[in-house]
């Protein structure tokens, strides 16, 4: 049977992708922002998973308003990268886990969940960004990524959005879909996005320090409890687009109860508009 | 009818709910569209011809033309979506970011690496942060305008 | 508050489109399934609707395979059906009720519904068929309209159970949507027939009968099977009853039979009607 | 629950599921892209270009070439996207029914009147 291993939270801002595309990763600047991220590379590369399950959200680029879907999963097997508007990303094109995907799908839409069931999908910098961070530039001559990789995409940009609650809920009902999978697969649930940043108006460049913090903390001790917090707080203590954060409920979800072991923790500001926070969650083996 | 909203009383935040989603629509499917590099160019060799094939408002229209996101924002614009504009322009979301609160990208850049925006006064409308609307526009050139 | 004045079930399949476009209604093979209608007319004429939420799977007009929703509701002004591919006329636009849209789409998210929004959706034949039915020869549609469309064509489909809660929320957010219309939920599709693969021609008459009784005394008896066991029963398009039990649900409360009409077959489906109203 | 990997069987009957949407993706798509007057003329021009065009493989193919209806299924074809295609060559779900079930048109229309009389 198949088995969450892990879980790793990270922000998905787009400047880090340019940076790291732009061989700026060396710039003092940058260099704060990718410190953090030096032992999640090796974390990785000792810990590789036979698949990613990466909730994360489409910047506008695979869906448009005419159609918006609350949860989509990519159940592809290659899935291309994005042109956002400054041309495709150089990255390796993410190579889907089909049969996985389309269990998950089918467990979790039993269990009550209205999944949108995607084939065809451009996959933008909230995925691919999550992915440099934690893989580094894949070698030009292995020009591809460690693993599977199941794109899963949350409307955080349209409201209505759906609750925390229901994204911690989600995720038990993934965790549930990965045991019941007949293979000895190694998952790690991935959620990505946040932390607080706002990029509109008069009030961009909003950080909350004392929110994040806050957020991190409870996320690994009491994640029900912070499956409660309404929306409101979010959007007014970390931000309009700090709502980014119910994603990390869905990866929180999907850990085995009890305690996780705290592999990695890090935040810094800024990269950007944004607070940089980056959480590894281990299951006990 | 009028939604529930009780994010309304957030100063200089715009919630993209349904009714901005309603008015933005054709807006931000023009923004959609720069998402081709073939778009870009006839976006880029006449503005006005482009966006005269996109059934947007005036206004809509004068605001892209004007690079004025908070107008864009007013008019329906989500920020994802018009961020396809500043990225035609060739602008980083900082720079875009930047441009709505009236301080130039050395101030902005400064903000954050001194920690950000605080939320200090910036909860609620009617605190005095510096995102109120009565503290508009920041920045040197908010200064010096209001002199 | 918006009133819900009943909510009608009816089959939908392309070929009717030709019987209305031929006006072959009173040919002998058609005649036991057009004599249905006339006394749902006169209900729907007393009732007086303003608004239709229509409750139907689209088969490969709006949505294609590369992205599949579960529940997708439509908020678009106008909505334009287009050509199917299978030679059927294309009828006039449908007039959307956006207030209702977007009423109907933040509630049901509040409700832990995962839906996808559209603000723009072709509408196919399951949607306009049932309205030329009940309207019919009436373009502009005197109704102003709601689609909202259930995945009913790649499985995993949701379940039985999840449609009726589906269907309970669309009721309760219809009947808090803060205008004084009056609306009918119409529910497509069903009832049981298979078009593909060796048992082509399925039909099931037997439970057809019984699903139709059940829904107006006890809606929650078809919860009991699984979508394999609905596919056993009803054939691998039977599975469109999902339409007509969330339809069902999205009357809330208990409910008496209007009319009801049955009839096998029409080209490979069996027939039904259902028109409903609350007690 | 749903191990995943246990598939219910209904004899003669096939459900559209992940596994059958992967399979047939490519002849759902040209068949999808029969809802324009204007694709439907292009294939009757030349089906196999227009075969080649949508990438089937040669099982998906040669079924459409030969109108087999139980051969687009079996290489993932879905029942509504393939009436698509009947419909380019004006057979509509009888036809398609009888030829999956063996039987002539009238047989296959038969046999449903007398699912509603028992």
């Amino acid at each position: 049977m198949a088995r969450i291993t892990a879980s790793v939270y990270t922000s998905h801002v787009p400047a880090i992708g340019a940076a790291l595309d732009l061989g700026k990763s060396g710039e003092p600047y940058w260099q704060k922002v990718f410190s953090g991220y030096e032992f999640s590379k090796q974390w990785l590369r000792d810990n590789t998973p036979d698949v990613i399950f990466l909730v994360y959200n489409d910047h506008a680029n695979a869906f448009s308003l005419e159609m918006i879907p609350t949860f989509a999963i990519g159940c592809a097997a290659e899935f291309a990268i994005a042109d956002e508007g400054w041309g495709p990303r150089p990255v390796p094109a993410v190579h889907g886990h089909p049969e996985l995907a389309a269990h998950i799908a089918q467990s979790v839409i039993q269990d009550d969940f209205d999944l949108t069931i995607v084939n065809k999908m451009p996959v933008d910098h909230g995925l691919t960004v999550p992915l440099s961070l934690m893989c580094g530039q894949p070698a030009s001559d292995k020009f591809e990524w460690p693993c599977p990789v199941i794109p899963f995409a949350v409307n955080v940009v349209q409201y209505p959005v759906p609750s925390g609650r229901r994204c911690y809920n989600l995720g038990r009902a993934i965790r549930k879909a990965v045991a019941s999978f007949d293979a000895p697969l190694k998952v790690q649930v991935w959620g990505t996005g946040g932390m607080s940043h706002q990029l509109q108006g008069p009030r961009a460049g909003l950080i909350n320090r004392e929110f994040d913090q806050a957020f991190l903390d409870q996320l690994i001790a009491d994640p029900e409890a912070l499956s409660r917090k309404p929306h409101i707080d979010y959007v007014r203590e970390a931000g309009s687009e700090g709502i980014e954060l119910v994603m990390w409920l869905i990866a929180r979800g999907a850990m085995s109860d009890g305690f996780p072991r705290v592999a990695h923790r890090f935040y810094h500001v800024p990269a950007s508009n944004t607070a940089v926070g980056h959480l590894i969650l281990e299951n006990a083996k | 009818m009028a939604l529930e909203k009780p994010y309304q009383d957030i100063p200089g935040t715009t919630i993209f709910d349904a009714e901005q989603s309603r008015l933005g629509y054709h807006l931000n499917q023009f923004c959609m569209s720069l998402m081709q590099a073939a778009n870009r160019a006839r976006f880029k060799a006449d503005e006005r011809a482009y966006l005269d094939q996109w059934p947007m408002t005036e206004e809509q229209k004068q605001a892209v033309l004007a690079r004025d996101l908070n107008r864009c924002i007013a008019s329906g614009g989500n920020i994802y979506f018009l961020a396809k504009i500043g990225a035609t322009d060739g602008k980083s979301f900082q720079q875009m970011a930047g441009s709505m609160t009236g301080m130039s990208e050395e101030e902005y850049r400064d903000m954050m690496i001194s920690g950000g925006r605080s939320i200090e006064g910036n909860r609620r409308v009617g605190e005095d942060g510096d995102a109120q609307a009565h503290r508009q526009p920041q920045g040197r050139a908010g200064h010096r305008g209001g002199g | 508050m918006a009133k819900i004045v009943g909510g009608i079930n009816v089959t939908h399949v392309p070929y009717i489109g030709r019987a209305i476009a031929n006006k072959t209604q009173q040919d002998p093979y058609w005649k036991p399934f057009f004599d249905g209608f006339p006394p749902v007319h006169d209900w729907l004429a007393k009732q007086k609707a303003d608004v239709a939420v229509v409750i139907y799977n689209d088969h490969g007009l709006n949505f294609f395979l590369d992205q599949m929703p579960t529940f997708a509701v439509g908020a678009a002004p106008e909505y334009q059906n287009a050509d199917e591919g299978w030679g059927i006329p294309t009828l006039p636009p449908y007039p959307g009720e956006l207030d209702l849209s977007w009423h109907l789409i933040e509630s049901l998210v509040e409700e832990e519904f995962d839906i996808v929004t559209c603000q723009e959706m072709l509408v196919d034949h399951a949607f306009t068929l049932p309205l030329e039915l009940l309207w019919p020869n009436q373009h502009p549609c005197p109704v102003r309209t709601v689609p909202v469309c259930i995945n009913t064509v790649q499985f995993p489909l949701p379940t039985a159970a999840r449609c009726f809660k589906f269907g309970q929320a669309i009721g309760r957010a219809i009947e808090s949507w803060d205008s004084a219309a009056r609306v009918v939920v119409i529910g497509t599709g069903g009832l049981s027939h298979q078009l593909e693969g060796q048992r082509a021609g399925f039909i099931n008459k037997e439970f057809d009968l019984m699903f139709m009784d059940k829904l107006i005394t006890d809606p929650l008896w078809v919860t009991r099977y699984s979508i394999p066991d609905l596919v056993e029963l009803t054939g691998t398009q039977g599975v469109e009853l999902l339409n007509w039990l969330t339809t069902r649900g999205a009357l809330l409360g208990e409910v008496a039979k209007v009319h009801a009409n049955y009839h096998v077959p029409i080209s490979n489906t069996a027939s039904g009607l259902l028109a409903m109203e609350n007690v | 629950m749903n191990g995943g990997k246990q598939k219910r069987v209904i004899p003669g009957t096939t459900l559209f599921d992940g596994d059958m949407a992967r399979k047939g993706y490519a002849l759902n798509k040209m068949c999808f892209s029969f809802n324009s007057a204007e694709n439907r003329a292009e294939f009757l021009r030349d089906k196999e270009a227009y075969c080649d065009k949508y990438g089937l493989n040669p099982q998906q193919r040669a079924a459409v070439l030969s109108l087999q209806v139980l051969d687009m299924l079996a290489a993932g074809g879905n029942a509504y996207y393939l009436a698509k295609l009947g419909g380019i060559f004006g057979l509509d779900m009888q036809d398609i029914g009888a030829q999956q079930t063996g039987v002539t048109k009238e047989e296959f229309k038969a046999k449903l009147v007398a699912a509603g009389r028992n």
